[in-house]
């Protein structure tokens, strides 16, 4: 399991819908990369040109609101971000994240990151380390069900793994 | 302490009490996947290189999404999806055209009481109504529980929701709904299970209790659920099946209660972009809010209960010139009987356009897209920013009553008048 | 203003090319010439705009343009900028849209018989004559109307009305 | 000399004692109707004229049929571009869902004697059953014909068809049009007018010559016309006083007359490719189908939606099998739903939309996955039309809608009833 992630901050607001992550319309692509091409076109339209390897979106309350639809979370992924740190996750969302290997972290003090800080999210201490302001922050790690899952690389592994083994 | 709903039915399918926060696994008793989150899924299915589905009796498919066959990906996904079912052995398969999945389960009576059903749709909650755990997940997941039948749940806390007096005329479950997001907010009951009770939920119809359990999604709610009373075992009864009621304990296990009184709720608009931003139609006052369309359909809106009502307001009455009425009915059984009442052509005679059942307008997918600068009301359940088409489109939540009066006027209306 | 002339290599394609062939109902909402130009022939040969070059000819059989009245079909293959469309016959509404949208649409069925794909010709629009450049030999089309020539100049009867209405 | 039923039209309207094949003329225009697919492009070259006007805006018409429901958002911005040009020029507007344009120009009472009509839409010929010169032209040119309301002509020669004989049960309009199409094929009548008369055209209704003269198009026809008689007066609420009506002289020049006795004809199905390639059903029963659809100007007449009904009637689609059905005009789908005809084809398992082109392009409806296979009473059966690497059949909505049950291609003589 990587042990840390590290990367630039991308910041969005409140209530990110799944709609405004991947619009409906991408909804019948399958292929990951294909759905990242399409990865905040409506909102912001820049995000897929600035992302690197292992940036970090931060965001407000209720992110990932609206339909169960795994695209979201998979178009996010493949588009280079390796974590989510957010007020509060729509349900479903936080566990498609968990399920196909996005980290995603509850933190209230979102507010004080800014975009383009560089930050480390430490995942065997419960840290995020925000170097350009020189804080720290604490979070809970998840659960050790969705830990384990999230170590194989998403719920499809992690069941090919449990099935093997039976 | 006693046991609410939903830990009455988790305690009846493992044989054990169960604790908030604990972390079961258990097998679903029902599961379903539809055209826009299926082929995701059978693709996640195949990576994992399993040979057969855990069950196939227990999985559903529903083409509702992207229907009728509308674009060429849509129609390859339907074809992968037929094939996938084919091969494996999937019988409950529903096709283009049979309706929207949240009410073809509950029609068919594929869901029923007790059940822990799974799908992956967001909107899953809907059968709740029935007085079972229902909730959505995503299409990996979906993939592991076709491999493996079992899921994970943490028990979550659950609110109270206590509704008191009867439901007024013109005023129905959607407004409940939005009476509550009105209080909650979106995301204001993440991972929380919503419990309706109380003495006004006899004046609630099955039909109203499915779009109420239904837009709880949109407050986070991991499910809403109704009881199994008096009124569920009637609309089993119709269909032929016995189901035995259910009700929480007395001193069951909450951790806040919200009071609803129906006597004093009114036909409530939830106004852009989001369906917590709500105002009742007596407030309007003399703001005019101009329409070039008006949508009665979804999964929380296009029941018999919805159609009927807006076909007594339409009758023998005029869609405004300038306004477009759309109108998809939840089913095909339903949009039978209601061309056998001459529901339909009621709908005809006034202007309005009939189009087959799918989830269609919902979400842009196919039918009543709107332009920028355009406003549409609809009975589907959510406003978000370009949920329709266009990003500066403007999108009016409310009941089937307030969606048909305010076509008659091609403004926002207040219903009443007119029944 | 000398003679209209078009040289460019043959595309050559068969009897009763339809409209579905040349832009797939499905591109129908498209209107810009760049959606327009990237989907000309898709019903029929999908690589197709991959592999021109501006100025190719579009060579065809009998009743080209066959089916929907969709101007887009010659708007795609306008776009592409290929340079004309020769065929031994052309259904009727889209040989008016040809020249409509400043396209070039030549019957010319000795020349079609004889010509191979990939061949380089040279049209003399205004004369009448097609030189296979690489057989070497010649072919005469009847001379088109000054008005029908005039719209090719132009660019289409868009800029032809726009003169005619000045004057 | 004398000058047949087109060359007098065309004499009259500009005003010349004479005219004869191949000659250009100038001639004003009475109607003039866009439709949403071309109707983009004419507004945007209108608005290159320098500041032109519409020269009658009570002459011209928008008809949105080739996108309705407003299917996408590019679909429902070109809606409201035309909505907003049509308004600035007071100009009427067809809305979706009221139908496709030729069924709709029709009941609308645009189409009349000795009328000179311009559509964008190649199958604007069909509406010469009306004793009118109806043709199809592109977007620029009708952005110049708006501007200016008049359009050069060349005099196109004249065949005559002479239609004798009465069909068999289960033998429709449609099978006579396939006949013909079969007999002509795809450009021997390039450019040419035809005259279709004889006592099988008398004997049909208004509607069921459309059903043949749309379908004249696909053998290249620069337009196709009829007589005029009590029918067509009595449809168009009109009087032989009142109406201008053009009959050949004895001694009119054709350039061949063809006669055909439909008595002993066949159903007849188009094979993929053209809707030229007819054969004897007897040749294709037994191809199995995925799709059957009864849509199109052409093909989804009150008479097709009664004469699939009567098949259907008691019947069940097979389970293999999509029957999408997409009426031509509000108006048939009005009268079908009081006579009971959306109960039987609901009931039989039809997946029912509102009116529109829908499935005949696959204009997100009824799109064809590759290796599909639909039979259809649509007017075009080329490669990809309904999406590529998908079969199409073209065949009447009797054949369609006994193929349907079947799901494989069938007689429909074979299922019983009829006329």
């Amino acid at each position: 399991m990587n042990k840390s992630l590290n990367g630039k901050v991308f910041k969005f607001g409140d209530d990110i819908d799944t709609g405004q992550i991947i619009p409906g319309k991408y909804v019948v692509l399958t292929d990951p990369d294909e759905l990242a091409s399409h990865v905040f076109e409506d909102i912001a339209p820049e995000f897929k040109s600035k992302v690197e390897l292992g940036d970090i979106i931060v965001a407000g309350k209720n992110f990932g609101t609206g339909s169960s639809r795994e695209h979201a979370p998979k178009a996010i992924k493949f588009s280079g971000i390796s974590a989510v740190i957010a007020k509060s996750f729509a349900r479903i969302f936080y566990r498609n994240a968990i399920n196909i290997g996005l980290f995603a972290i509850t933190l209230p003090q979102v507010d004080e990151f800014k975009e383009n800080d560089q930050i480390t999210i430490n995942l065997n201490e419960g840290k995020v380390i925000n170097h350009t302001q020189g804080k720290e922050y604490e979070f809970e790690l998840p659960h050790k069900v969705m830990l384990d899952i999230f170590a194989e690389g998403g719920i499809i592994p992690f069941t090919k793994k449990e099935l093997n083994l039976k | 302490m006693g046991s609410n709903l939903m830990k009455k039915i988790f305690a009846k399918k493992l044989g054990r009490e169960v604790k908030v926060e604990e972390i079961i696994y258990i097998e679903p008793d029902l599961v379903m996947t539809h055209d826009h989150q299926g082929p995701m899924t059978i693709r996640e299915f195949e990576n994992i290189g399993a040979d057969s589905l855990w069950n196939p009796d227990k999985v559903i498919f529903v083409m509702d999404h992207r229907t009728p066959s509308q674009t060429l990906v849509a129609v390859e996904n339907h074809q992968k999806l037929r094939k996938f079912a084919k091969k494996y052995g999937v019988t409950k398969f529903f096709d283009v055209g049979e309706g929207v999945c949240h009410d073809l389960v509950a029609e068919k009576a594929l869901v029923r009481p007790e059940m822990v059903y799974i799908a992956t749709d967001s909107h899953t909650v809907t059968e709740g109504a029935l007085g079972l755990f229902a909730t959505g997940v995503g299409s990996s997941e979906m993939a592991s529980i076709f491999a493996t039948g079992r899921v994970w749940l943490k028990i979550p806390e659950t609110i109270k929701v206590t509704l008191k007096g009867t439901l007024q005329k013109g005023v129905y479950g959607k407004d409940i709904a939005l009476r509550l997001l009105e209080i909650i907010k979106t995301g204001g009951a993440d991972y929380k299970v919503l419990e309706f009770g109380g003495p006004g939920a006899s004046s609630v119809s099955v039909a109203s209790r499915m779009s109420l359990c239904n837009m709880c999604l949109e407050m986070g709610a991991k499910t809403a659920i109704f009881p199994v009373d008096n009124v569920t075992v009637e609309y089993y009864k119709e269909k032929g099946v016995g189901v035995q009621e259910l009700y929480p304990d007395e001193d069951g296990e909450y951790i806040s209660e919200i009071i609803v009184d129906l006597d004093q709720l009114e036909p409530l608009i939830a106004f852009p972009f989001s369906p917590d931003n709500v105002r009742s139609v007596s407030q309007l006052g003399d703001d005019v809010y101009e329409l070039n369309q008006s949508v009665i359909g979804t999964c929380t809106g296009a029941r018999y209960e919805d159609l009927k009502v807006a076909a007594d307001i339409l009758k023998g009455r005029q869609v405004k010139s300038g306004t477009r009425m759309l109108i998809v009915p939840a089913t095909k059984d339903l949009m039978l009987r209601c061309t056998q009442e001459g529901i339909i052509e009621t709908f005809l005679k006034a202007g309005a356009m009939v189009n087959v059942p799918c989830c269609g307008p919902c979400g842009a997918y196919g039918m009543g897209v709107v332009a920028e600068d355009e406003s549409t009301i609809t009975t589907g359940s959510r406003n978000f920013v370009a949920r329709m088409g266009a990003p500066g489109a403007h999108i009016y939540l409310s009941n089937a009553a307030t969606a048909a009066a305010s076509a008659i006027e091609g403004k926002l209306t207040d219903p009443r008048k007119y029944l | 203003m000398g003679d209209f002339i078009l040289k460019g290599k043959v595309w050559k394609f068969g009897d009763n090319i339809s409209t579905d062939h040349i832009l797939p109902s499905r591109y129908m909402t498209h209107v810009e010439p760049h959606e327009l130009a990237a989907n000309c022939m898709k019903g029929t040969d999908p690589d197709f705009f991959s592999k021109i070059q501006p100025g190719d000819i579009i060579v065809a059989g009998e009743n080209i343009g066959y089916g929907s009245s969709r101007e887009q079909a010659p708007q795609a293959i306008k776009c592409a900028q290929i340079g004309a469309v020769v065929a031994k016959s052309f259904a009727r509404i889209f040989y008016r849209n040809c020249y409509n949208v400043g396209l070039p649409a030549i019957n010319a069925p000795d020349f079609v018989l004889d010509v191979n794909q990939g061949d380089l010709i040279e049209i003399n629009y205004t004369q009448g004559g097609i030189t296979n450049l690489t057989t070497g030999k010649k072919y005469e089309f009847i001379k088109p109307p000054d008005f029908l020539v005039e719209y090719i100049e132009l660019g289409g009867l868009i800029p032809y009305l726009e003169k005619q209405l000045k004057k | 000399m004398g000058m047949t039923v087109t060359e007098k039209i065309i004499a009259n309207k500009a005003n010349l004692s004479q005219v004869k094949p191949g000659q250009i003329v100038q001639a004003p225009v009475d109607f003039a109707f866009f439709h949403d697919n071309n109707a983009p492009i004419a507004i945007r070259q209108f608005s290159r004229l320098p500041n032109a006007s519409v020269w009658d805006s009570s002459k011209v018409m928008f008809v949105l049929d080739h996108h309705s429901p407003s299917t996408t958002l590019r679909a429902a911005q070109h809606h409201q571009n035309i909505r907003d040009f049509a308004k600035k020029h007071n100009i009427k507007v067809s809305e979706v869902g009221r139908g496709v344009s030729h069924p709709v120009v029709a009941e609308e009472g645009y189409a009349r004697p000795g009328r000179i009509i311009l559509g964008t839409d190649s199958h604007t010929v069909g509406l010469g059953t009306f004793g009118a010169l109806a043709t199809g032209i592109g977007s620029t040119e009708m952005a110049a014909v708006l501007a200016t309301g008049s359009i050069w002509l060349q005099v196109p020669e004249t065949v005559k068809i002479w239609l004798d004989g009465k069909l068999g049960p289960n033998i429709t309009p449609k099978d006579v049009a396939l006949f013909l199409l079969k007999n002509f094929g795809p450009s021997f009548l390039n450019y040419a007018a035809v005259e279709i008369a004889g006592p099988l055209v008398d004997s049909l209704n208004v509607e069921e010559r459309m059903a043949i003269t749309i379908m004249c198009l696909e053998m290249g026809v620069k337009n196709a016309i009829m007589p005029v008689d009590e029918k067509i007066l009595k449809y168009i609420n009109g009087t032989q006083k009142t109406e201008k009506i053009f009959e050949a002289d004895e001694d009119a020049v054709y350039a061949s007359v063809v006669n055909f006795d439909v008595s002993s004809l066949e159903p007849i199905v188009a094979t993929p490719g053209l809707p030229t390639n007819g054969v004897e059903v007897s040749q294709v029963v037994g191809i199995e189908i995925n799709q059957a659809t009864l849509g199109s100007c052409s093909g989804a007449f009150l008479h097709d939606l009664e004469a699939a009904a009567e098949i259907l009637k008691g019947r069940k689609v097979h389970p293999g099998v999509r029957f999408v059905v997409v009426p031509n005009s509000s108006r048939a789908v009005e009268k079908a739903a009081r006579s009971g005809i959306i109960s039987t084809l609901v009931e039989a398992g039809a997946i029912f939309s509102s009116p529109a082109c829908g499935t005949c392009g696959g204009y997100e409806v009824g799109v064809l996955a590759p290796d599909e296979t639909c039979i259809s009473t649509t007017t075009r059966n080329m490669d990809g039309r309904m999406g590529p690497g998908g079969l199409i059949y073209l065949a009447s909505a009797r054949t369609v809608a006994a193929s349907a049950v079947m799901g494989k291609i069938t007689d429909p003589r074979k299922l019983g009833g009829g006329i």
